[in-house]
């Protein structure tokens, strides 16, 4: 499928669904509860098949804390960006995806690592590549006066 | 003070001086007589004893640090390199520096090791190469103690170098140790028995087990022509399992450098360290002198049938030269083994020796057999 | 009996293998002329670096004691880490005009990662790379340089 | 400061748990494995990493895009020059700049040498893992001749920062081409002797025939990329499905394996080695003349939007996400390294062989630690 047929596919599943085209890819905006329902069908449903989890980005906007995911098909060969954001900055919780694409396991550990992001049923969610008293780099509030020198 | 040794030291150079070089006995049997001339007869005993034990830590630790620099450089110009050239010319006493180096290292405790067996493991280790290096003939009429069952007294004795092995990793209280030690007792404990058949093939052609003779019984011609097809399938075999029984690539499972780090020793430093490193190389020298003993004709010259001149040529070459040199040809080939080959895995090893080596060794010990009941041999 | 057979082709073809493999390392063994070891540092006198290898960087100078440098801070802007440090003074040229100029540039090697945007940005390509390579020193202090050599000036003709 | 070491638990006394690493000699880096043991058979592992995290992502977001081409050569240090090329070309995606075919065809070649060593190196400490230490200095003393052509036309062996946006730093230098192809016809005649000392040996191929075997549908669920994948069957080189540079106008075949198990990842990269030969001899007679960067701003300022880049590294898929908000600096940006997401599979590949095997699939595929961390 190209980007049109993609959008209008997206659009059957959900009508209310924020689409996007983008350049590159078809970027579908979705609230963190409707995510993984909608992640399950485009992994599962015949014509999309988005079986290969290639990205997945923990973005901090600022107000918001987002995650964004990268999907491809090695079947049909289409890919397609879902995005999704929670204000919650104390608590952000988001379902996690780590049993439909095994992948998502280590990632969605270094997004909890580096920007506090809870993924929900994730089977072993731990800090990554740093202990437990560390604060959470990537955010952009993030203060470390020792070792973030600024010119 | 008596000083009549020297005439019974004289009268042994009946011949030019050089003769003791083939025939070491002219030597010792005169030392030996002076001794018993001079002292009673227990102190015979204990000099000489004392003598052969000086010689032979000398020995070892001139084989040892010599195999060690020979080792870096064969490894060297195979990898392309020049390996040790810092020290001396050629780099020939790096190892020299390195053993200082050793001597000088701190001798780690190690915490909850059991460290009274901690402690004995390399000794183990050496006093078991040292039993092996003295049954071994160098040279005629330089040997230690010939025994009629010499081969099936190295065979008891090397053996018992697992038990320094085990020790050494179950002591350290490492996991990496106690997984190279557990896997070094299954390796030696299988491959003891290839090195026995092979062996014992050569033992039914020669029809004796005092070393001494059968080095003698190849004057006409060495074992491994002698006895042809089955002598040269011993042979093969026996490397391969001398190979696997010192622990060496690409049977170096008890060490198995990028799995368990260093094995047995990853606990041991400075000279204990050292022991289980010169260990290693004498097993080399051990095994290696044992297979040019058995089928490569020990120190006696290469004859080809009556070529008179050719064997008068070869016979000038002194036994200890022939040797050490077929010695060193069988090092070499073991150092070449280790360095081109990758490492087994365990179950792999076990399958070797179970599927291929065993089976082929008792058909093989069946066709010698049969070859010697025939005549078929030379 | 194909099994035997299967078995003895077995060990016939493992062992051809393993003697391929013994067969190239053997022929090494007895070909030195193959060996690539260079020994450092005997061979420092004609040890040649290629022109472009980034040693350090360097402000090349003239024989009058003269530079390029003007004092601009682009390279200070453009470097990632932090490493170079412009310190400017303001010199009154001969025509009575007051003009900013080069008081210190300061290099800290220990933080340079190479990668070659300060020589590449300068307007007046006043920075290179020397091919130097041998940068221990005990002290840590004495891998922060001068780029500009005391009493240096600035290369006529450079704006 | 301390962390704890969480380990997996278990009701049976027979579990052994030991830690490869950070420092072991075959993890190459400081990668921590905590392997759980039933006797040398591996029941589960995890792994543990975070020992060089240097935080890559958060310095970009403070630094400027031709100050992040010399970071990235700092994750995956075998690919640096694809690293530096992904998020140039992204840079140029986004601000529509058409480079010249000459930038094209060099990027291409140095894409393809470095992969080239890269998969050298591996060869070479593949071979150390496996126990034949030779083929360690077999294997760097042809890379090193790559290297030296790397030096002579960017100025530095490892850590190129050859490219910037735009193009590249240098011209070639005017001695490039005749080393490389002399070089390609040196290469060809040692490929064989790699054959007779690893590919052929009958205890090699014991060692890595049938052990760690992935399957088509754990590499599409695992997300892994580069040759690991392709031996497992999965057709996913970014060169043939989206080329960028000048993959385009080669002829290569994408090297597809279907046994998905170590020997297959090996022979994958193996193979992988003749076919960048073959790009490099099809570009390396034809590079066009023309301007070697073209000129960009001084400032370079993205505009505002997400934009995402992948290029083919030697071990797999490197994407570069950048969410720009204007600004000269990324406001987020994101390396999808490819070793990251492969070590994730190392759990799955390594249950239920033993030690040993651990260490050949661990090796098979090869794992760059500082990508991992970034």
């Amino acid at each position: 499928m190209d980007n049109k047929q993609l959008e209008e596919f997206v659009k059957s599943i959900d009508q209310d669904l924020e689409i996007r085209n983008g350049k590159q890819f078809t970027e579908v905006t979705l609230l963190p509860s409707q995510l993984y329902a909608i992640a399950k069908l485009l992994r599962e449903k015949e014509e999309a098949q988005f079986d290969f989890l290639f990205n997945l980005t923990g973005v901090d906007y600022g107000q918001d804390l987002g995650v964004v995911y990268h999907l491809r098909s090695t079947v049909h060969g289409h890919s397609i960006v879902l995005k999704t954001r929670t204000s919650d900055r104390v608590n952000p919780n988001i379902d996690s995806v780590s049993d439909l694409w095994e992948t998502a396991n280590l990632h969605e550990r270094e997004v909890y690592d580096l920007l506090g992001i809870k993924f929900t049923n994730h089977p072993d969610l731990r800090r990554l590549f740093l202990d437990s008293s560390w604060g959470f780099p990537l955010r952009k509030d993030y203060v470390d006066d020792i070792n973030i020198v600024t010119k | 003070m008596r000083f009549d040794f020297i005439a019974s030291y004289v009268s042994a150079f009946t011949g030019p001086w050089w003769k003791i070089f083939y025939d070491f006995s002219i030597l010792t049997g005169a030392v030996d007589e002076w001794l018993k001339g001079s002292v009673s007869p227990f102190w015979t005993t204990v000099i000489e004893m004392v003598v052969v034990g000086v010689v032979f830590l000398l020995f070892y630790a001139v084989v040892g640090l010599f195999l060690v620099y020979a080792e870096r450089k064969v490894c060297a110009f195979i990898q392309n390199r020049l390996g040790p050239n810092r020290i001396g010319p050629f780099g020939i006493f790096q190892t020299i520096a390195d053993l200082v180096k050793l001597l000088f290292k701190e001798i780690i405790p190690i915490k909850n090791a059991d460290s009274l067996l901690f402690n004995i493991a390399p000794y183990i280790v050496i006093i078991v190469n040292f039993m092996a290096l003295a049954a071994i003939p160098y040279a005629k009429g330089l040997h230690a103690i010939d025994f009629n069952i010499g081969i099936f007294y190295i065979l008891a004795v090397s053996s018992m170098s697992v038990v320094g092995v085990l020790l050494a990793g179950w002591s350290s209280n490492s996991k990496y140790s106690l997984i190279g030690a557990m896997r070094s007792g299954a390796q030696i404990v299988s491959y003891e028995l290839s090195i026995g058949l092979a062996l014992i093939t050569i033992v039914i052609l020669s029809g004796t087990m005092q070393l001494s003779e059968i080095v003698e019984a190849q004057r006409t011609g060495w074992f491994i022509f002698k006895g042809h097809i089955p002598a040269v399938i011993a042979f093969v075999i026996y490397v391969i399992s001398s190979t696997a029984e010192i622990n060496r690539g690409p049977f170096d499972m008890a060490e198995a450098e990028s799995e368990l780090t260093a094995g047995y020793h990853t606990e041991y430093s400075g000279i204990k360290f050292a022991f289980f490193y010169l260990a290693e190389y004498i097993n080399m020298f051990i095994v290696a002198s044992i297979a040019a003993t058995m089928f490569l004709g020990g120190w006696m010259p290469f004859h080809i049938g009556n070529l008179e001149g050719f064997n008068m040529v070869m016979d000038f070459i002194p036994p200890f030269i022939w040797y050490i040199g077929k010695t060193f040809v069988i090092i070499w080939i073991i150092m070449l083994f280790k360095w081109t080959f990758p490492r087994l895995r365990i179950d792999q090893l076990l399958t070797l020796e179970w599927k291929y080596l065993l089976p082929i060794n008792l058909v093989n010990v069946l066709i010698m057999a049969f070859l010697v009941l025939k005549g078929w041999h030379f | 009996m194909s099994n035997i057979s299967e078995y003895f082709k077995d060990v016939f073809n493992g062992v051809l293998s393993l003697l391929k493999g013994m067969r190239v390392t053997a022929g090494y063994f007895f070909k030195p002329s193959a060996i690539v070891t260079q020994k450092y540092p005997e061979n420092r006198k004609n040890l040649v670096m290629f022109e472009r290898f980034k040693g350090e960087v360097v402000m090349p100078h003239n024989e009058n004691n003269e530079h390029k440098c003007t004092g601009c801070g682009i390279c200070e802007i453009n470097c990632p880490n932090g490493t170079i440090e412009v310190i400017p003074k303001s010199i009154i040229t001969e025509d009575g005009k007051k003009k900013r100029a080069i008081d210190k540039h300061i290099y800290r090697l220990g933080m340079c990662t190479f990668c070659a945007l300060c020589v590449k940005t300068c307007p007046s390509n006043a920075l290179a790379f020397s091919q130097k390579f041998e940068h221990a020193v005990f002290d840590r202090a004495s891998l922060t340089k001068q780029l500009n050599k005391p009493g240096s000036q600035l290369m006529k003709g450079v704006e | 400061m301390e962390e704890k070491v969480e380990i997996i638990a278990t009701d049976e006394k027979q579990e052994f748990i030991i830690n490869m690493g950070p420092q072991h000699p075959s993890t190459h880096g400081v990668l921590r494995l905590v392997v759980s043991l039933q006797g040398e058979m591996v029941k589960s592992l995890q792994p543990h990493i975070g020992y060089i995290h240097r935080g890559i992502e958060k310095m970009c977001e403070s630094i400027t895009y031709p100050q992040i081409i010399h970071l990235t050569d700092r994750m995956d240090y075998l690919s640096a020059h694809q690293n530096n090329e992904a998020v140039c070309l992204l840079v140029e995606k986004a601000l529509e700049v058409d480079i010249s075919d000459r930038i094209k065809y060099i990027r291409t070649i140095m894409s393809e040498l470095s992969r080239l060593q890269s998969h050298q190196l591996f060869w070479a400490t593949f071979g150390m893992d496996l126990g034949g230490q030779t083929c360690y200095f077999y294997g760097l003393r042809d890379r090193e001749m790559i290297l030296d052509i790397f030096e002579e036309t960017t100025g530095g062996r490892m850590l190129v920062s050859y490219n910037c946006p735009g193009g590249v730093m240098y011209d070639l230098h005017p001695d490039f081409q005749k080393k490389v192809k002399d070089y390609i016809k040196y290469f060809r005649k040692k490929l064989p002797e790699y054959d007779a000392i690893l590919t052929g040996n009958v205890i090699f191929r014991e060692r890595t025939t049938g052990i760690g075997t992935l399957s088509l549908q754990d590499a599409i669920s695992f997300g892994i990329t580069g040759p690991s994948a392709r031996a497992s069957g999965l057709s996913c080189d970014i060169r043939k499905h989206e080329p960028y540079s000048a993959y385009d106008r080669v002829k290569f075949n994408e090297v597809l394996f279907t046994e998905g198990d170590t020997c297959a990842r090996y022979l994958a990269r193996v193979e992988e080695m003749r076919e960048s030969l073959n790009i490099i001899e099809q570009l390396i007679d034809n590079i066009p003349e023309g301007p070697y960067a073209v000129k960009m701003k001084p400032v370079i300022k993205l505009p505002e939007g997400d934009y995402f880049q992948r290029v083919e590294t030697a071990r797999g898929e490197l994407g570069v996400y950048v969410i720009s908000d204007g600004n000269k600096n990324p406001f987020r940006m994101k390396f999808r390294s490819p070793n990251f997401v492969n070590l994730g599979v190392l759990n799955h590949l390594a249950k239920g062989f033993k030690i040993a095997d651990l260490i050949a699939i661990s090796g098979s595929l090869d794992l760059i630690i500082p990508d991992i961390d970034r």
